[in-house]
């Protein structure tokens, strides 16, 4: 009842999902698109679980004096999200909550993502040392990829060849090996799942 | 925006973004106060928003609007979800196991066909599509089946890499390398580019400030 | 809205929708007239038969003609041909698109019923009747007279042949698992080389366990769906089961509520099988924010904060992945990582001690729990991989030889 | 310690310094970085550079906005090019943000040219549906575009005069983010045979080298690399050559630290090996 059940429901709707796929009609199309809904459904009404934990956990840390100010931080950035935009108009541009979203938000964000320059360059001095076979293939590949960049006349008309044929060629055909190789075991962990070989996810008491 | 555009509320909004800027990139040096502030902040600010991006656009869409217009079949979600609070009580927590029961097998159900077609049956396709022809691009091709064929070799769990089956794996290890290494240096340039829009922002916004 | 005034309104609602296409057609049309002294119109295609499409729930038909005479031959003046539909023998004819000259099929489609003060014209329901002809179209953008007209019937179908070879696919490997499996059970012993991502898991959870230091395990930003995350969660049971016995801390910040679920089960559970449930600690499994960049930053926080013994990286990852490996190396920790997503595995390689590339991350959990059933779909992977490997060798020999024979085989239409 | 020792254990800061530097002193003060121009570039440019006044070229826009950084700076060399050898232009887009992608470029640099819309060059207008589009050009420019982009009739287009299909301009330069540039081999070059060349984005230039070698495309331009090799061969230093500061910049730090990385791996490994041979 509390766990072999829901593994049967995992098999059941699982395989449902597999036969599902071969069957072109518009009821195979409606549940398809139907168990999508499904899928969104549980995560969105899932929601608060995440709040809880998050509230949960700054709410506790409002008590600790180093890092009450981080919490209160934290908590008023949620609740003037949720409270700016209580109505559906408040998510049109130009609203106070947009602006949060655009000011506060996005910068943040693309500062972050922008750090990965920095990291880029650290990861490669740290790693594109030839320690090894393995690693002089890695770094000698990256290095003359890179090196399309830097102006050297005949060399980089010659450079610029190779990294063609490194792209077209090697790069190529392990991208294909590397993706038939997760197709199979990402179908093979699917199917231990449906069959109920592989359970681990799921608790038991 | 051109200068003369700018009103206070700009110039308070964009000083803020400017300072968070700063206060992310402050990280690279090390952890410290204002990282710490604007990491805590963010974290807030994206669930808040998340959450009432989920409301506004999803739950109305997928749950309230279906359930309004007489879709009565959407309740079954609906249920599901709510059956996912049981997580909040000890004792009753294992009901949610049954929302994520349905959850997992229809991601798994989905996955397998997903998995098969576009990562193994569409690279399968693509590697004997084209002849061996008696040029470069016949040459090439060759090569582009040898090296698949060694790098799926390098995939093998259960034969021990050795003797010639080692020798190919080893190859295949090897092209698999020059693709990590290519990888990594095609991605220099979009994360540079990252970089620079970060700086153009905070050169505009003291010219801003400043005057050009 | 009478009658009337709906067709008005569709009409105008076509003419704003598809100004492009329409502009087309008019253009086409507008210039229809045959002009006496001009270039001579070429020869109409003939002997056209429309069948249903296959494969589809009943929304769609395919048109075959024969070219036209003046087609590659006779004046060789034609360019296009122009495919015409009505939903009545007598009613208005509408172009439905133009395919170029040496073309003899054209498939019609339109699955998108619109309903509400939207509707969709075009949608081919199930089960519908629809007239066509045919016109060809010069060089000189000269019609022809245009073709007999000819009906066709949609039909549902109730099984998608294009699919067929993905059938098989499932069946060859579901065949090689099961029997792999039942192989496993009686007790048959399965070889599997060693991979150092795997042999590094026991001395990472020992080091942590000597430093007295947690162990950070990030699921990535996967759903709980995916399955490079549930194979992540199948890792992070090996891993917690482990840590139980040895009580080290595991850390399993989340950026889901679904994942955040699941996960807790995973490590609770682990814990009950490893005999200490009362270990388990609920607030050690939380969710850190939404967004990708937020939680990034959120987990950089805890890698330079809690100063982890190992880090373990198993699902979906992007462009974050970087950013984690090399805070997680400024922090000092021993890194693990997995992932499917091939344009990360290269910063993963780069930046962390360990990597599972790819299929190696699926098969960890095989790995971590040396159950034979699980080593057993280790065996099945093997055997459907010599498959792939035999139709590549296969496939280009014979397509070399001109014999595409194996790749229509293999060839799947969506 | 001795310096290898010490270049093996830098701080990663010095590198995150350099990185920001690199970065931040062409933004402060832009500077002329050298460019090799590639073959498939320049091949693209003496094209152009060989057509007399008076000349058509057609030139599609095909990008979005989230590829401007890398594409626009390519129509902008072009389009310059172009008007300063008097030549005539036609513009047409597939891509549904094209039309305001092309009424920048041209309003911007028909200023600059003193050159005329409707006389010296003529917007075409956006088209979905790439293959038909694509065809229907093929026979009558005035078949899909009955009017140019804004309506005025083709014919009464003093540029328009005396030019009816693909057989009329010397050739097409196609400037995609997308997949139109796959339409323009097959329905365009592939139906039609005029000489086409293409500018693409980074990412995509390694799928489209095949089709130089068969002859399909004449020339190839690729990503800000290509843009700024064009803007170098064009005279006209712009964006491009801009964002290829910091490119070069950015990546020849990272090969610096990569070498330095390397020599004091060896260094130090030498040393240690000479150690360790020392104490048996």
């Amino acid at each position: 009842m509390k766990r072999e059940i829901p593994i049967l429901i995992v098999g059941i709707t699982g395989f449902a999902m597999l036969i599902q796929y071969f069957i072109p009609t518009d009821w195979s199309e409606f549940i398809f698109t139907y168990s999508q809904d499904w899928v969104i459904v549980i995560g969105i009404i899932a929601m608060p679980l995440g709040i809880w934990s998050l509230v949960k956990a700054n709410v506790n840390k409002l008590k600790v004096p180093g890092e009450r100010f981080y919490s209160a931080v934290l908590l008023g950035g949620f609740l003037i999200m949720v409270l700016t935009c209580l109505k559906e108009e408040s998510r049109m541009a130009g609203s106070f909550h947009m602006d949060l979203f655009n000011y506060v938000l996005v910068p943040i964000q693309a500062t972050i993502f922008s750090l990965l320059a920095f990291f880029i360059a650290s990861a490669a001095y740290r790693a594109f040392r030839a320690r090894s076979i393995l690693a002089t293939i890695l770094l000698l590949t990256a290095f003359l990829i890179m090196a399309r960049f830097i102006p050297l006349g005949p060399i980089s008309i010659i450079n610029l060849k190779i990294d063609a044929w490194i792209l077209q060629v090697p790069n190529m055909a392990a991208n294909r090996a590397i993706m038939m190789g997760i197709g199979l075991g990402a179908t093979a962990t699917a199917m231990k799942i449906i069959l109920g070989i592989e359970r681990t996810y799921m608790g038991h008491d | 925006m051109t200068p003369q555009e700018w009103g206070l509320y700009e110039y308070i909004f964009n000083g803020v973004a400017a300072l968070l800027t700063l206060c992310i990139f402050s990280f690279l040096y090390k952890d410290n106060p204002f990282y710490k502030f604007a990491e805590r902040l963010v974290a807030g600010v994206a669930t808040g928003y998340f959450t009432m991006l989920l409301f506004w656009t999803n739950f109305m869409d997928k749950v309230y609007d279906p359930l309004k217009a007489g879709q009565w079949w959407y309740i079954f979600p609906a249920v599901l979800g709510v059956m996912m609070w049981t997580r909040f009580s000890k004792k009753w927590a294992w009901v949610s196991r049954y929302s994520i029961a349905f959850y997992i097998g229809i991601g798994s159900g989905v996955s397998i066909t997903v998995y098969l077609y576009t990562y193994l049956f569409k690279q399968l396709q693509a590697t004997i599509g084209f002849p061996i022809t008696m040029d470069i691009a016949g040459l090439n091709q060759f090569l582009v089946i040898i090296a698949v064929l060694s790098a799926l070799v390098y995939f093998f769990f259960s034969t021990p890499h050795k003797g010639a089956l080692g020798f190919v794996s080893k190859i295949g290890i090897y092209v698999i390398m020059i693709c990590f290494g290519a990888g990594f240096g095609l991605t220099v340039m979009g994360r540079v580019a990252l970089l620079v829009n970060r700086v153009i922002f905070l050169k505009g916004y003291l010219i801003q400030l400043f005057g050009g | 809205m009478n009658y009337f005034n709906r067709v008005l309104f569709a009409l105008m609602l076509l003419l704003m929708i598809g100004g492009g296409v329409l502009a087309q057609d008019t253009g086409l049309t507008a210039v229809a007239a045959p002009d006496t002294l001009g270039p001579p119109a070429p020869q109409p295609p003939t002997n056209i038969t429309v069948t249903d499409r296959e494969d589809d729930g009943g929304h769609g038909l395919v048109i075959r003609w024969e070219l036209s005479e003046d087609d590659g031959q006779g004046l060789n003046n034609v360019n296009m041909y122009d495919i015409l539909r009505s939903s009545a023998l007598d009613g208005e004819y509408m172009s439905r698109g133009i395919v170029p000259s040496g073309t003899n099929e054209f498939i019609d489609e339109d699955d998108q019923e619109l309903t509400g003060s939207d509707p969709n014209l075009n949608f081919m329901p199930t089960g519908s009747t629809w007239y066509y002809k045919l016109a060809a179209i010069s060089v000189e953008n000269v019609r022809s007279v245009e073709s007999e007209v000819v009906a066709g019937t949609t039909e549902s179908n109730l099984f998608h042949w294009g699919k067929l070879p993905i059938l098989f696919g499932v069946l060859i490997f579901g065949g090689f698992l099961l029997a792999f499996i039942s192989q496993a059970k009686k007790g048959r012993e399965l070889y599997v080389r060693p991979l150092s991502g795997i042999n590094a898991v026991d001395d990472a959870i020992g080091r942590a366990t000597e430093m007295g230091k947690p162990i950070l395990f990030i699921l990535g930003l996967g759903t709980a769906g995916d399955i490079a995350t549930i194979a992540g969660f199948t890792i992070l049971a090996r891993v917690a089961r482990r840590t139980a016995e040895y009580q080290t801390k595991v850390l399993v910040p989340v950026q889901d509520p679904v994942v955040l679920a699941v996960a807790q089960e995973t490590v609770r559970t682990a814990y009950l099988e490893a005999g200490r449930p009362d270990q388990y600690n609920p607030d050690n499994v939380f969710y850190v924010t939404a967004l990708q960049f937020p939680y990034v930053a959120a987990v950089n926080g805890i890698m330079l904060r809690e100063k982890p013994a190992t880090n373990f990286y198993c699902g979906k990852f992007y462009a974050e992945s970087l950013i984690l490996a090399e805070t997680g190396n400024i922090a000092g920790s021993i890194q693990i990582s997995g992932t499917d997503e091939i344009g990360q595995l290269p910063f993963f390689v780069a930046a962390t001690d360990y990597t599972l590339i790819g299929e190696e991350l699926y098969a960890a959990s095989a790995y971590l729990s040396r159950e034979p059933v699980q080593l057993g779909t280790l065996k099945a992977q093997d055997y459907t991989k010599a498959v792939a490997m035999v139709i590549v060798i296969i496939g280009a020999v014979l397509i070399t030889l001109g014999l595409p024979f194996l790749l229509n085989l293999i060839t799947v239409s969506l | 310690m001795n310096i290898f020792q010490k270049m093996m254990q830098i701080d990663r800061r010095w590198v995150y310094l350099a990185i920001g530097l690199a970065v931040i002193i062409p933004s402060i003060k832009s500077f002329d970085v050298p460019v090799t121009v590639s073959p498939e570039v320049k091949r693209i440019y003496d094209f152009v550079d060989s057509l007399q006044a008076g000349d058509y070229v057609f030139i599609c826009v095909d990008y979005d906005p989230s590829s401007m950084a890398e594409l626009n700076p390519m129509a902008v060399a072009i389009v310059n090019q172009a008007f300063v050898k008097d030549l005539k232009a036609i513009f047409v887009t597939l891509s549904q943000f094209g039309p305001g992608l092309v009424e920048q470029i041209t309003s911007q640099l028909a200023a600059n040219h003193n050159k005329i819309n409707g006389v010296d060059y003529a917007f075409l207008g956006y088209r979905p549906y790439p293959a038909i589009t694509i065809l229907a050009m093929g026979v009558d420019f005035s078949v899909p575009f009955p009017q140019d982009y804004y309506g005025t009739p083709l014919d009464s287009l003093p540029v328009m005069n005396g030019i009816k299909n693909f057989d009329d301009v010397k050739g097409v330069i196609e400037i995609t983010s997308g997949n139109t540039a796959d339409f323009w081999l097959i329905y365009g070059n592939g139906r039609y045979g005029f000489p086409l060349a293409i500018g693409i984005t980074g990412v995509m230039s390694a799928n489209y080298y095949q089709y130089l070698s068969s002859g399909q495309l004449f020339g190839i331009i690729p990503g800000v690399k290509g843009a700024a090799e064009y803007e170098e061969l064009v005279g006209f230093p712009g964006e491009g050559k801009a964002q290829m500061a910091y490119q070069v910049i950015a990546h020849s730090v990272i090969i610096i630290f990569i070498i330095i990385s390397n020599v004091a791996y060896f260094a130090t490994r030498k040393r240690k090996a000479g150690l360790e041979g020392g104490n048996q």
